[in-house]
Order: structure tokens, then C-alpha cells, then sequence
């Protein structure tokens, strides 16, 4: 099959988006954007090929009818023991990159207690991880980075505690590894974490396993060939294509909000480190756009830091938020303060809800003065971008825009997050058909 | 001899230290330091408190004044408050006596101040919006490299060719730094790059009060030698000859000027009222000490 | 941290403050429109800060409103899409109002040149309120009679000329010279203010200081008189306490106002502001103006010879570090605080300058800076403390 | 293309040479006894101030030489350690910086004291705190020649007569008593008619950008050209030689549709024709240019090329009034327009010289041009319907100049044109 592949490496997240020749959909990917851009990259499209690859099987079990009415519950369990898998193989060179730091003997007296508890921690890790994964089980981070940490961060409070230690030394390990855990392709590739995966489901002896594990090998047999590849983001400079299949990201957040919203004229995204405010024409093309400057005040950043402070996980800032019935009014301020404003208002006495209402107001706030710079809200808008995600922000996007703009109708789709790889795509898909007549003359 | 207390509510940490003042002049007989870390601050002071007054061996009801600085005029059982740059700079006298100017580094502010023999503070300059030059900033990157906050100074002492850090938003540059990453730019060298960056703010506000002679940093970040002698060099190279000197205890010094202006005070207010106070004055008083 | 809530004040006092709070928080000018609607054909100017000779505008049959931005009363959503991230907050706010129709009940803007900022906003008007009279005030900076006396004159006539169009009135020598006779009136008022709040800053409370004068930006000039003598009489048997507080002056704020919260701030934090520069186009002439002779002249010599300086205007005599240090020494200051809006260049610009004439007296001083939207005033209580601090513990010692 | 390159260089030498006399001549002005008038750019008096036989030195221009020689950061920092506030413009604080480190000019020799300030200020109220700054480190006189601002769109007479009368009135009898020299009508009025000269010059060359491809980049190339006639040439032979020479060139490469010269040498195919309005920014001067000749980008006009006098709007300095004209000069530079009269100006621009999109560059130290820059933009794109761009940098604060952002924009941008060029493919 012929594809066409779109990358989005944004500050926080790496996105990929592959069509096929039609510009329909075949899959998307995601990974947190890490220090080596090529890996982030390349995580984010095998990601996205995997998902391919899963629609594909998905399919081909459909259609072969093999597990009739069981076939929405083994893809549960599949899908899940997949992602486990991946998640235990990330947990295994985490162990081996925290022992690798341990033996290089800067730790001294610690090193053995250290080695204990690591020996501990990743043995907790690994008993919790099926329940992590088991289907039904969502609302958790997509990344190895988020899930593995909190539970590396909570187990190493209570070692620390109950004598083992400093707690920062421990964390300290997990620091330290993460990095090189992400900056290392996962090894393993695809078939051989589905065949686990697939073993896993199958030893409670569900169906036909042969026929099934048949299906499965053609499934993943199926070639993918990638015909184009346009890059973006934050870091496209640093992405390693040619220049001619760099798009700015303006354009393409542009163009994917108009493919997925065709009536889109307005467009806001907020990423983590930047909100653009763009305006684009009846085929996608941009005509104004307007980003913040060089303060990062009012980015999704700010509300990263505000869960930290807290400790709880970005997607449960929105809904809890959206309990206020008092809002707080906060004139935002820099994005690092964001923590301690939040305790300031929490020792005045206000509520956490209420703060946490005002605080995303607050970002709002400043996104509309972007969109008010770029030429104004004009129907109809689409958000985009990782806040998107944020109940919160878009209710409070909503009153803003109705407050100054009237009636507009504004879209949010669940896969917002992925708007500019779907342009960057897109602009794959387009370029290589205008190439071709190019090619063939020359 | 008066016995005194200073506690000191940063945005990153509570600090609280204890002091003895009498004819042999001032002693300090205890501190502690506790990081906030998600915790109430209330409980975080109680805590710290508690702690530092088991350790030197002291009742509450013994101190003579409680003397609160930074965020701490919410405490509602402290005797009097001093504002910030009043104690870090009394606080930085008593630790390097000959110091004339302190540069404190918290967790989100930064401030500067010179003052003269007796502490008594002459200028001053904090930061207020932009948190570029801050503790938060070193902790964000350090997190991001994977070092401990307690390595990153003797790191960034072995950088051979810094990297220039170009933006100022402290956001922004943690982009910058996984540029540098993937470069392969080595972690001393990015490190150091930030140190340069942050000095440069600092020692943008320690010009604008013209410090001159031994300056000591205090706060927080007093205890990143790579912060420290980034800031010496940045001072060094202007006209005056700077002395940039840090303590162990920096990051007491508001609590140790706290409780030193308490004592001050106490004095002061009871000279003007020697009836009221005289039992504070009495010998039992001084039976916990050692 | 949060504004710190001010506490009720009982009885007619109470009312008062609560009058000017009101005032002061109405953001839709209902004032105004009161105003207008009692009478026919009734026209009301708004003026920016700081030098605008309210009189004209007064003899032109019109209300003089001053424009002060929005405080932190307003969000600014179209407003920070006209303006940079490094320019003041002031034109802002104005601009915001100016979008939403907040200024609606204005008839015409009178702009006076005190800095780039203003000057361009000026021409933004033109842009964006086709409709509306827009003057821009080029106050003379050269000093002389004869040439800058003589422009200024000129302008003022175009400044007549233009409201007179919207009102139907001819502004004649005698009704400006009424105009300067009431403004005469509130300016020793004003002045009498002035002086109970630096003898007996426990009595007059910064916040209220403010409010007062600015409730005379929002009404007629007989009003403010008239509320001003009776607020004086009421502090003066209010039996307010006197606190330890160092008394200081505070310079650069003669353009964006500070937030109510600052001030309460300050006070907080140990200091009570005997002199200032807020909302100084309310008292820039500090003496009267001749009421006889002719009227333009006297305003022009107002302006020319009696106005009070501000970064502003031009220091042809080089005298403004002195008048300064004069001024500290007249209301037995303890120290200054420079406090300018950010971004301000007239201000900023200024205070090396301020600041060295001090340093040479040997008097204490500080500077600050904020936005007419600071919300969070830690940084500011502390650096305003520390300064107290520094006079207070060693006041004596 | 050697020819090409030589025949560039003749106007190029000529304006170092031009240069290096002045500063020479500035450094020895007190040995030669000369007498020395700070003054700035906009609406500057240099016929006057060379009538008198006095040396004029514009700090303004210091500032930018300090910025593109890469002193400017030290010098900004000298001066917000002497209580400067990093808010405010920074062409001041690296002028009071360069001051305090020994007032070093551009070219490595020392500049006298002034005499006398000239406070003429034009479209700018950060001059007048400037001055009263410099008069306190250098205890001298100054004249305040107040320049009223067109706030109506135009010139009145009370605004003509307020400004002779300080001319007549304090300038003329202030250099009178500071040079000895008396004031000579008709020596001023040959002076001007020289400046008339050379302004025709200027004007053509400006008006090069209209053909397409453009032969000059009227906002990275414009800066030099303007340089003789802003500063303290105008109304001398050496101006109208100047000009003569480089319009010689550009002539040539308009006979072979050749596009402007860029430090990296010849530009590359004309892809993009600009409208600017802003300074540039001087600290990075050459890798700001090379974003855009590397985009194929080129400044067809811009306004900051205005800022010393809107020349090709049909001022020319007229012997016939010799204070008149001046007078009609200082009040006629760029940013002392209304803002109706800004935007009227660039949207002419950008239909005369047939321009795809513009571009505000806003720096931060300029109120004078920065405040309000944002409703420019978008009454321009209002009333030309093209595409509007907008990046942020500083004049000569290298901090503020973040080039990895403005490289995105301005990526970002073109890329925009573009796409709106070719439209919507399938
Ligand atoms: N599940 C989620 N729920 C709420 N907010 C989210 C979620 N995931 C990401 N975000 C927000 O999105 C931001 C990242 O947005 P993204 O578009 O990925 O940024 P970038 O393109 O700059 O990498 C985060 O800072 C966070 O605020
Ligand atoms: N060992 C260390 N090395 C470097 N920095 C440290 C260390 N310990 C603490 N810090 C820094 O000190 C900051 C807290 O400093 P502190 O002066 O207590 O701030 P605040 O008074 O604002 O709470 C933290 O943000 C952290 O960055
Ligand atoms: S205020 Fe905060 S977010 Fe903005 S530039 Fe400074 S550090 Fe960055
Ligand atoms: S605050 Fe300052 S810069 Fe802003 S408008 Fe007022 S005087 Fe001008
Ligand atoms: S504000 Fe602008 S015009 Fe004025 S001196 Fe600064 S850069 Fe020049």
C-alpha cells in the first residue's frame, strides 16, 4: 500500500498522521518530544504505522467473521496486552539504564540500598502494570515517561519513608534513565510485541489460535510504502529531511483544521510552548496568522505546570475545573509562576476549582488577543492543539468567543491534537502529485 | 541574653533558624530547612519549626520574638515581620561579615541588595514578571538533563565551551536545551550555558545597585557552585572587583536575619518598655540553652 | 496574594468613599450620561493624561472626563491585539473601551503630547472612531512667550474651536474666564486636600486620596468642589489613628494609574504616600490662574510657568532634581519610591536623573514598577517593605 | 559580474571615505578648534549646523554603529547599571553606555564633547529625555527646537511660523554666539540648492525598487543609501557625488535585470517583492538580510528610509525660503506623520511598487513607531487586501533578537504568499 506521511514535531509532542493516495486516514501516532528529534520522529510514525497495521488486522478479522460476537472483546484484550507489552519492554530498559548509572560509582555508601530499591520499585512497576493495561482501563498518559514516572515517584516516596534512601536520590535514578530510554528506538519492533501480545491473550485459550495467529502474520505482512514524508513543528529545522518537505507549521495547521472542518475560516491552536491564531480562506490556504512572542506565558505549559503543582495528570485539570461556580479572575502571569499563584490563591481561600477556572480563563484570555490580532473570530472556528484536549479551555474559549464574537460555531475534534500532521500529510500527498508530471519529464 | 526565632516562607522552601544574642555577641544555635513540595505551607512551617526547636533544645514559650520573613506574615503567631531583602541582607552580614552585598536566588525571584556594616540594606533590585532567573528555571532543566539539583554545579564547573542560551523566557529555553541535547552539546557545557544566562540577569541586577566589594550569595541557588561562579565571572568582568563568596548556610541567611532583627527589635522595644518585658530578660530563661 | 478587602467605614464618610468607589468602578461612564441627559444638546470630552486645560473645554459647554484606562477592571481582550507585549498597559485598556463602547457617552478625545504613546493613539482613534472629534493637544516645549506661549494659544483656539462645533458654543473671553474662576475653586480644594493628606496621612488614606481626585475626572467641576470641601471636614473629625508608618513620595505615576490594591499595598507594607503624582492632571497648576486679564494668556502661563513638572515636559531650567528634593523636604518625606508604569519611557527615562539629584541629599529611595493590572502584589509589598523597613529600624538607631 | 562588483564598490568606498573624513574630523575638532553640535537625525539641521562651520554628531547613528560593531550589549549594560530601566529605548542606553566607556566612535577615534545640543525633536519624546540625560553628564547648553507634530495630516502655518521663530529666534543667534560665525542668507540658500540635488539622486534610486526585478533592497541596501542624506552630508559636493555614483550603478543593473547586491554577493531570483515599514535590526544585521535573500525576499520600499525626509513624496529643501524649507523638513520625516498619513503612505507603496505582501518589523525600544503598529497592519490588509506579516526584534539590544522565532515567521510568511499565490491545489 501507498502512503503518504505527515510529522508534526511539536515542543511537548511529536505527532505523525499517514493517508493513503485518497487523503483518507490510516493511522496516527504520538510520542512525547524528546531530546533526539530523529527518534521522536521515528516513534511517532511507527506509531502511527502500528495503528495502520491494527486497522488493517482489525479488518481482516472483521471480515473473516472468526470470532463473531467475540470479536469486540479480544481486540480489547489485544490492544491492551500490545500497549503492555510495549510498556514492559520501555520498563526493562529502564532497569538496565538505572543499573548502568549505579555501576558507575558515583553513588558510594548508596549504592547498595539504592540497588535494593530499584530492584523493589521495578518489581512493583511490573505487578501493577496488567492493571494498567487491562481494556476499559483509559484516562491514563499515552506516555512511558508520565506513567512509569508516577509510579517510580510514588513507590520511592514510600522506600524513602520507611528508611530506605533520600527520596531525591532515588528519583534521581529514574531522571537520569529516562532519557536514554527514550532516546533509543524500542528494539523490539512490531511483529514480535503483537506475537507476545497475541500469546498473552490466547493462553486463556480463546478461539481459533492458529487461524487466528494466520490472520495476524498476514496482517503485518502487509507492506507499507511510504511514497512522501512532509515534516513540521517547533523543531522542524532540526528534522532530518530535505528542505523541500519542511512546511511551517502555520500552513499546515491551516490546512489539516480546514480538511477536518471544511467551512473552517478561523483557527486557534495552543500547544505547549506556543498559540498560534491563524485565519484561512475557503481551500485551507492561510491569509493572516499571529503567534505569542517570546514569552511562553498562556501556553499549555502553563497548565503543566499548575498539574505538577498539584500532582495530578493534565487530563484531570479540565474536569475539574469545570466544577467552579465562582471563578477567580487572575491576570495570567509567566507560565513558571503558574504553580505558585495557584498556592497564593489557595492560601487567600479560594477554591481549588474556582482558581483553577480563572487560571484557564486566563489562558483564554490571552489566545483571543492573538486571534483578535491575526483579523478576529470568524465563523467558523476550529481549535486545535493539545488544549484542545482540556474541557475547561474550550468551555472557557466558548464564553470568550460568544462574549466578543456572538454566535460562532467552533469544532473541536477528539484528534485536534493531530490537525498539523494531517496538513503536513496532506502537503505529502500534494506534493507528490504535483511532482510527478516533473519527474516524468525529466 | 535574648533568644529569638526567624522563619523564613519561600515559594520553594521554609527555612527557620535560631538565635542567641548577649554579651558575647550573636550566636546561631540551630536551622532547618524543609522543601514545600506540594505540602501546605502551614504544615510545612509546624514541621520545620517543631524540628529545629527538639534539636537545639528550646520551648516556643522560650523564644523572646518570632520574627517572619518572605511569605510569612501570614503566620499568625509570629511576633513581628521583616520584608525579605531586609533579612537576607542582615542574614548575609552574619554569615560573611565582611560582605556589602547579597544576590539572593529563590525558587521564582531574584533579588540584589548592598547594604553597610550593620545590615542595614542602602539599594536594592528584585525581579517581578518574568521567572528567567529563578531556582524553578535550574530545576526545570535539570530535570529535563536528568541530573540531580545537587550535582548541577559541580557539573557545570567542568564545562569546556559553554553554550549560549539566546532566548530569556525560561519556558522556552527548555526547548532550547533538548536542541542542544540532540546537537550533542555535553551536559556541562548546557549547564553552564544556563548558569551564563541566569548570572547575566543577576548581574544585571547587582550592577543596577552597583555592588562592589565581597558579595554573598544567598537563597536557594547559593548552593549551585556552577551558579556561583558563573556570577562571579559575570561580575568580574565589569569595571569594579567583585568578591563573590557563598556559605553553607546561605540559604538560611533570611531566616538568620529574621531572628537577628528580631532580637533587635525585642531590644528596642524593651528599652522603651523595660517593665512589661523584664521577665522575657530574666536568667531562667536561658536553662534550655546549652 | 489577593488585595487586601478594606474594612467598612461607618456614616457619612462611608457614603462617600462608597460614592467615589462607585465612581470610580463605572466603567460605562454613567455619570456622564446622568449628566448629559439633564440638560439639552449636552456634549462631554474625554482628556488623557496629563496636561489638559479642562477649562476650555468647560467654556466650550462641555464635560471634561478624564480618561485613565481600566484599571484591572477590565479584561483586555481586543486591546493587547493593538499593542506589543513592551508597550504601557494604559492604551490598552483605552483602546478596549474605546472597541466595546464604553466611551460611547463621549462626544470627543483631546489627546495632549505627553509621549509617543499617546501621540499614536491619537491617530488611532482617527482611524477607528471616524465619527468622534479627536484633538491632538501639542503642548509648546519651548517656553518662550513669543513662541511657544503663542502656538499654544493657537492650539487651545483649535481645541475651542473644535468642541465649540459639537456644542453650538462661541467660547468666549468671559466664559473662560469663568471656567478658570471655578477651576480656580477646585484647585484650592485640591490643594487643601493635598496638604491635610501629607500633614495627617492617617486621616486622608491613600485609596481615598485617589478616588477623590479622580471622582473630579467623572463630574462637574462645582461637584468636586463641593465633595472635596466635604470630605475634609469629615476626615478632620474622623478620629483616624496614626500608624508607624514612614512617610514617602512617590514619583512616575502621572500617566497609568496604579490599581487600588497597590495602594493598599504600599500602606500595608508600612508606608504612607505624603506626596505624589497620581492623578496629576487634576492638580497640575498648583496656584490660581489670573481671573481678569486675558483668559488665554492665563492659561498659557499656567502651563508655561506654574504647571508642576513630570517627565513630560521639557526641564528647560534644569531644575526638576531640585524641585524634587524641595518637595521631599516640604512635606518632611523620609524617602521617595520611583514608581512608574512598565514600559513607560518618560518615566523610566526620568528617573536616573530624579534619582541622582537625590542621592546627592542624601535622601532615600527606591524604584518600582507596575501595570495598571498588576494582580499580584508580593513583589511589590516586599520591595515597598524593605523600604520602610530600611527607615524604620534605623530610623533611630 | 566583477565589473559589477567593482563598480559597486565606488559608492561604497565613497561613503567610508565620506565617513572616515567626518569622524577624523570630529576626533581632531577640538585640537582644530571646531566647535561640536549633538543633534539627531530626524529633521536634523545639517545645512545650518555646516553653515556655521560647526561639526555635528548624531548619537542616534553612534547607537546603530554600536549595534552592528557588536559593542551594543556592553554598552546597554553600562548604562542600566548607572539606573537604566531595561524597559525603555536602548539607541539611548547604548549611547549614554558608550559614553561612560569613553565615548569611542565608530570607527575607533575618540568624539569630542558637544558644545551645544541641539534639541530638535522631530516624530520622537524620547529625544527630549535623551538630551536632558546628556546635558547632565556633559553640563552644556542646549536649544529646545520644539517640532510640532502633522496630528491633522498636515502642516499648518501656526505650525510653520512656531518653527521659523525658534530657527530665527534661539538656533541662528545660539550657533551664532557659539561659532563667531554670522548668519549668511545667501550662503544658506546655495547650500540648499546643493541639497536639492542630490535629493533628486536619492529619490530615483528609491524609486528603482518599482521595476521588477527590483536592483536594490530598499530596506537592507536602503539603510546605506540613505546614509549621506540623513546625516551630515546633505548640501555638500560630497553628497551629490555620492549619489551620483550609485545611481550610475544601479542604473547598470537595471540595464541587465540584475537584483540587488547582498553581503553574500548577488541575490538570487526575486521571488518575493516587500512592502516594510520599521527600522531593521542592527545586531544581526547581516543574518536578518540573509533570511530573506535566501527566501528570494526583497524590500521593494520601506519607510524607515523615510524617517530622514519623504523625498520621494516631492519635498525638496527650496533656496527660495531657506528657513521655510527647513522648517517643512523637520516636520515632514516619517514619524512625525499621523497615523492616517502612515497607512495612506505604505498602501501607496505597496500598489505602486506592486508589492506581494508587507512587513512591520517592530522593534521594542520605539514607541515612536511601535505604538500602533498592529492597527497599521491591519488597516493595510484591509485596504489592499494583501497579505500583512508581522515579526518583533529590538534595534540594538541583542537580547531581544531571537532568531530562530523570526526565522519561523518570517518562514512562515513567505511560505503564506506562496500558497495564497498558487492557490488551492487538489
Ligand atoms: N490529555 C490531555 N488533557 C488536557 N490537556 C492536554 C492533554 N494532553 C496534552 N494537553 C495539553 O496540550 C499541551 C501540548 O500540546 P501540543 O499540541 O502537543 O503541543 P506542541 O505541538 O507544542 O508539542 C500540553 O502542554 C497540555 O497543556
Ligand atoms: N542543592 C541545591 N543545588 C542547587 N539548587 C538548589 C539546591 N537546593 C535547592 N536549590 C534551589 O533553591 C530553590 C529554593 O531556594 P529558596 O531560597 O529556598 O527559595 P524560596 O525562598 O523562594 O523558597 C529551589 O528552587 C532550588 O532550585
Ligand atoms: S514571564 Fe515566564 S513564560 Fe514569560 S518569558 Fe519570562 S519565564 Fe518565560
Ligand atoms: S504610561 Fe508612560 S508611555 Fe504609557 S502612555 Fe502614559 S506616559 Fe506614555
Ligand atoms: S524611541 Fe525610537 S525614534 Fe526615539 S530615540 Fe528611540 S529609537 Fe529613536
Amino acid at each position: 500500500m501507498n502512503v503518504f506521511v505527515g510529522i508534526d514535531l511539536g515542543s511537548t509532542t511529536t505527532k505523525a498522521v499517514v493517508l493513503d493516495a485518497d487523503g483518507a486516514i490510516l493511522g496516527r501516532g504520538i510520542t512525547n518530544s524528546r531530546s533526539n528529534y530523529d527518534i521522536a520522529a521515528q516513534v511517532a510514525k511507527d506509531e502511527a504505522f502500528t495503528n495502520v497495521r491494527f486497522t488493517v488486522l482489525r479488518n481482516t478479522l472483521e471480515e473473516s467473521g472468526l470470532l463473531g460476537g467475540g470479536l469486540d472483546e479480544f481486540w480489547g484484550l489485544l490492544t491492551a496486552a500490545f500497549e503492555l507489552e510495549g510498556y514492559l519492554g520501555h520498563l526493562d530498559r529502564l532497569d538496565v539504564h538505572c543499573r548502568d548509572e549505579l555501576g558507575r560509582g558515583h553513588h558510594g555508601d548508596l549504592t547498595l540500598p539504592l540497588s535494593s530499591a530499584l530492584a523493589n520499585i521495578v518489581k512493583r512497576l511490573r505487578d501493577e502494570a496488567p492493571d494498567l493495561f487491562s481494556p476499559g482501563r483509559r484516562a491514563r498518559s499515552d506516555f512511558f515517561r508520565d506513567i512509569a514516572g508516577a509510579g517510580f515517584v510514588n513507590a520511592a516516596g514510600e522506600i524513602a519513608k520507611a528508611g530506605g534512601p533520600p527520596f531525591d536520590r532515588i528519583v534521581g535514578l529514574f531522571d537520569k534513565s529516562i532519557i536514554p530510554v527514550e532516546n533509543e528506538s524500542d528494539g523490539r519492533g512490531f511483529a514480535p510485541r503483537l506475537s507476545a501480545a497475541f500469546s498473552r491473550v490466547t493462553s486463556g485459550g480463546t478461539g481459533d489460535k492458529a487461524a487466528l495467529r494466520q490472520l495476524l502474520n498476514r496482517a503485518m505482512g502487509a507492506e507499507l510504502q511510504t511514497i512522501r514524508l512532509v515534516g513540521t513543528g517547533y523543531g522542524r529545522a532540526r528534522l532530518p529531511f530535505p528542505k523541500d518537505q519542511i512546511r511551517s507549521e502555520i500552513l499546515c495547521h491551516g490546512l489539516g483544521a480546514h480538511l477536518m472542518f471544511p467551512n473552517t475560516a478561523t483557527v486557534l491552536d495552543i500547544g505547549g510552548q506556543d498559540t498560534k491564531a491563524i485565519q484561512v480562506d475557503r481551500a485551507g490556504v492561510v491569509t493572516n496568522f499571529q503567534m505569542n512572542d517570546r514569552c511562553a506565558a498562556g501556553c499549555g505549559r502553563y497548565l503543566g505546570y499548575i498539574a505538577d503543582e498539584m500532582n495530578i495528570g493534565l487530563h484531570e485539570l479540565g474536569p475539574l475545573a469545570m466544577q467552579s461556580h465562582r471563578r477567580v479572575k487572575i491576570n495570567s502571569t509567566c507560565t513558571v509562576f503558574a504553580g505558585a499563584e495557584f498556592r497564593d490563591r489557595l492560601a487567600a481561600g479560594d477554591a481549588r476549582e474556582d482558581i483553577l477556572a480563572g487560571l484557564h480563563r486566563a489562558i483564554m484570555l490571552r489566545a483571543m488577543a492573538l486571534l483578535a490580532r491575526s483579523g478576529g473570530v470568524r465563523n467558523e472556528m476550529t481549535f486545535t492543539g493539545g488544549v484542545a484536549k482540556n474541557p475547561a479551555a474550550t468551555a472557557a474559549l466558548r464564553e470568550l468567543v460568544r462574549e466578543n464574537y456572538g454566535d460562532v460555531t467552533i469544532n473541536i475534534a477528539p484528534d485536534s491534537i493531530f490537525t498539523g500532521a494531517i496538513g503536513a500529510a496532506t502537503f505529502a500527498l500534494r506534493d507528490s502529485v504535483a511532482a510527478r508530471p516533473v519527474q516524468e519529464v525529466a | 541574653m535574648t533568644l529569638t526565632a526567624g522563619i523564613d516562607v519561600g515559594a520553594g522552601a521554609v527555612k527557620v533558624a535560631i538565635v542567641e544574642t548577649g554579651y558575647c555577641g550573636e550566636r546561631l544555635r540551630g536551622v532547618c530547612f524543609e522543601r514545600i513540595r506540594r505540602r501546605t505551607v502551614e504544615s510545612v512551617v509546624d514541621q520545620a519549626f517543631e524540628t529545629v526547636l527538639n534539636e537545639v533544645g528550646v520551648r516556643r514559650d522560650q523564644l523572646d520574638y518570632i520574627a517572619t520573613t518572605g511569605e510569612g506574615d501570614t503566620i499568625p503567631w509570629r511576633t513581628g515581620h521583616f520584608y525579605g531583602m531586609t533579612t537576607h541582607a542582615r542574614g548575609a552580614l552574619f554569615l560573611e561579615p565582611k560582605a556589602r552585598g547579597a544576590v539572593d536566588v529563590g525558587a521564582l525571584h531574584a533579588r540584589a541588595m548592598r547594604f553597610d556594616e550593620r545590615g542595614r540594606v542602602l539599594e536594592y533590585r528584585m525581579t517581578s514578571q518574568c521567572a528567567s532567573g529563578s531556582g524553578q528555571f535550574v530545576e526545570n532543566i535539570a530535570r529535563y538533563l536528568g541530573v540531580a539539583l545537587d550535582e548541577v554545579g559541580t557539573l557545570s564547573r567542568k564545562a569546556e565551551k559553554p553554550e549560549k542560551v539566546s532566548g530569556i523566557c525560561a519556558v522556552l529555553a527548555e526547548t532550547d536545551v533538548i536542541n542542544m541535547v540532540s546537537r550533542g552539546i555535553s551536559t556541562p557545557n548546557i549547564l553552564r550555558g544556563i548558569h551564563d544566562s541566569i548570572a547575566m540577569r543577576l548581574a544585571s541586577l547587582a550592577r543596577g545597585i552597583k555592588v562592589s566589594g565581597t558579595v554573598l550569595v544567598t537563597g536557594g541557588l547559593s548552593l549551585d557552585a556552577g551558579l556561583v561562579a558563573a556570577l562571579a565571572d559575570r561580575l568580574r568582568d565589569g569595571a569594579a572587583v567583585v568578591d563573590v563568596r557563598t556559605h553553607e548556610l546561605s540559604v538560611h541567611a533570611g531566616a538568620i536575619g529574621a531572628a537577628l532583627f528580631g532580637a533587635f527589635r525585642h531590644e528596642k522595644l524593651a528599652a522603651k518598655q523595660p517593665s512589661q518585658n523584664s521577665t522575657t530578660f530574666s536568667e531562667p530563661a536561658n536553662a534550655g540553652g546549652g | 496574594m489577593s488585595a487586601p478587602v478594606q474594612e467598612k467605614i461607618p456614616g457619612r464618610l462611608g457614603e462617600m468613599v462608597a460614592k467615589m468607589e462607585a465612581l470610580y468602578a463605572d466603567l460605562d461612564l454613567a455619570a456622564v450620561r446622568d449628566w448629559k441627559s439633564r440638560g439639552q444638546n449636552r456634549r462631554a470630552v474625554g482628556f488623557l493624561p496629563v496636561y489638559v486645560p479642562r477649562e476650555v473645554i468647560h467654556a466650550a459647554g462641555a464635560l471634561p472626563v478624564g480618561i485613565m484606562g481600566g484599571a484591572d477592571r477590565i479584561e483586555i481582550v481586543r486591546g493587547d491585539s493593538y499593542f506589543q507585549s513592551y508597550i504601557c498597559h494604559l492604551p490598552r485598556s483605552v483602546i478596549e473601551l474605546a472597541v466595546v463602547g464604553k466611551l460611547d457617552a463621549l462626544d470627543g478625545f483631546v489627546f495632549p503630547s505627553i509621549c509617543d504613546v499617546i501621540r499614536n493613539l491619537s491617530g488611532m482613534f482617527k482611524l477607528l472612531l471616524k465619527d468622534k472629534f479627536v484633538h491632538y493637544l501639542d503642548l509648546p516645549q519651548n517656553f518662550d512667550r513669543r513662541l511657544g506661549g503663542r502656538f499654544y494659544i493657537q492650539d487651545m483656539q483649535h481645541l475651542a474651536q473644535g468642541i465649540g462645533r459639537l456644542t453650538g458654543v462661541e467660547v468666549t473671553d468671559s466664559a473662560l474666564r469663568a471656567s478658570i474662576k471655578a477651576f480656580n475653586h477646585n484647585r484650592a480644594a485640591v490643594r487643601r486636600l493635598v496638604a491635610a493628606r501629607s500633614d495627617r496621612p492617617w486621616e486622608v488614606p491613600t485609596l481615598e486620596y485617589f478616588l477623590l481626585l479622580r471622582a473630579g475626572y467623572l463630574i462637574p467641576v462645582e461637584e468636586h468642589t463641593a465633595l472635596l470641601d466635604e470630605y475634609l471636614e469629615l476626615v478632620g473629625r474622623s478620629g483616624r489613628h496614626m500608624m508607624d508608618n514612614v512617610r514617602v513620595v512617590v514619583r512616575g505615576a502621572f500617566c497609568e494609574q496604579p490599581p487600588l490594591g497597590l495602594l493598599r499595598t504600599l500602606e500595608r507594607a508600612g508606608c504612607y504616600v505624603v506626596d505624589d503624582d497620581f492623578v496629576l492632571g487634576a492638580h497640575f497648576i498648583e496656584r490660581d490662574l489670573d481671573e481678569r486679564g486675558d483668559p488665554w494668556e492665563a492659561l498659557a502661563e499656567g502651563f508655561m510657568e506654574y504647571s508642576v513638572p513630570s517627565a513630560s515636559k521639557y526641564d528647560e531650567h534644569r531644575t526638576k532634581g531640585s524641585e524634587l528634593v524641595r518637595r521631599v523636604r516640604d512635606v518632611r518625606g523620609e524617602g521617595v519610591i520611583f514608581m512608574a508604569p512598565s514600559f513607560c519611557d518618560p518615566a523610566l527615562l526620568d528617573q536616573p536623573m530624579l534619582a541622582a539629584a537625590l542621592e546627592k541629599e542624601h535622601i532615600a529611595h527606591t524604584a518600582l514598577k507596575y501595570s495598571e493590572d498588576t494582580g499580584q502584589f508580593q513583589v511589590i509589598r516586599e520591595q515597598a517593605g524593605t523600604f520602610a523597613d530600611g527607615l524604620k529600624l534605623w530610623s533611630n538607631a | 559580474m566583477s565589473t559589477q562588483t567593482t563598480e559597486k564598490d565606488a559608492s561604497m568606498l565613497k561613503q567610508k571615505e565620506m565617513i572616515a573624513d567626518h569622524f577624523h574630523a570630529l576626533a581632531h575638532a577640538k585640537k582644530n578648534g571646531k566647535k561640536v553640535v549633538y543633534t539627531f537625525v530626524p529633521g536634523n539641521l545639517t545645512e545650518l549646523i555646516n553653515h556655521f562651520g560647526l561639526l555635528p554628531v548624531l548619537p542616534e547613528i553612534n547607537a546603530l554603529q554600536s549595534g552592528m560593531r557588536g559593542k551594543s550589549a556592553e554598552y546597554i549594560a553600562i548604562a542600566e547599571k548607572a539606573g537604566h530601566s531595561e524597559d525603555v529605548c536602548t539607541y539611548v542606553k547604548t549611547d549614554i553606555g558608550m559614553l561612560k566607556a569613553g565615548n569611542i566612535g565608530p570607527t575607533g577615534e575618540p568624539l569630542p564633547k558637544p558644545d551645544l545640543l541641539l534639541l530638535s525633536y522631530t516624530g520622537c519624546f524620547t529625544f527630549l529625555k535623551w538630551f536632558e540625560l546628556l546635558r547632565e553628564e556633559y553640563d552644556c547648553p542646549v536649544v529646545m527646537l520644539h517640532v510640532p507634530y502633522q496630528a491633522d495630516g498636515a502642516i499648518t502655518p501656526e505650525m510653520r511660523d512656531y518653527v521659523v521663530g525658534q530657527i530665527r529666534r534661539e538656533v541662528i543667534p545660539a550657533f551664532e554666539r557659539l561659532s563667531g560665525v554670522k548668519y549668511d542668507e545667501a550662503k544658506l540658500r546655495a547650500q540648499l540648492a546643493l541639497s536639492a540635488r542630490a535629493e533628486d539622486d536619492l529619490v530615483w534610486v528609491l524609486e528603482s525598487g518599482k521595476h521588477r526585478p527590483s536592483p536594490i533592497d530598499a530596506w537592507f541596501g536602503g539603510v546605506y543609501y540613505i546614509g549621506p542624506m540623513f546625516t551630515s552630508f546633505r548640501g555638500t559636493q560630497d553628497a551629490i557625488d555620492y549619489y551620483r555614483l550609485l545611481r550610475e550603478e544601479i542604473q547598470e543593473r537595471l540595464a541587465q535585470n540584475l537584483g540587488p547586491v547582498t553581503p553574500d554577493g548577488p541575490a538570487g531570483a526575486e521571488r518575493y517583492r516587500l512592502v516594510v515599514e520599521g527600522p531593521p535590526n542592527w545586531t544581526s544585521f547581516r543574518e536578518f538580510w540573509r533570511m530573506f535573500s535566501s527566501e528570494g525576499a526583497v524590500v521593494v520600499a520601506s519607510s524607515y528610509t523615510k524617517v530622514g525626509g519623504l523625498y520621494d513624496r516631492g519635498f525638496r529643501h527650496n533656496p527660495d525660503d531657506p528657513l521655510g524649507t527647513l522648517a517643512d523638513y523637520c516636520m515632514g520625516c516619517y514619524t512625525n506623520l499621523n497615523f492616517p498619513q502612515r497607512v495612506a503612505l505604505l498602501e501607496s507603496y505597496i500598489n505602486d511598487y506592486a508589492a506581494d505582501g508587507f512587513l512591520i518589523n517592530s522593534v521594542k525600544s520605539c514607541n515612536s513607531f511601535s505604538a500602533g503598529q498592529l492597527l497599521i497592519l491591519r488597516e493595510l490588509e484591509k485596504r489592499t487586501g494583501r497579505p500583512g506579516g508581522f515579526i518583533e526584534s529590538d534595534l540594538v539590544d541583542p537580547r531581544y533578537f531571537s532568531a530562530a522565532n523570526i526565522k519561523n515567521r518570517l518562514e512562515s510568511y513567505f511560505q503564506m504568499i506562496e500558497a495564497r499565490r498558487t492557490g488551492a491545489r487538489p
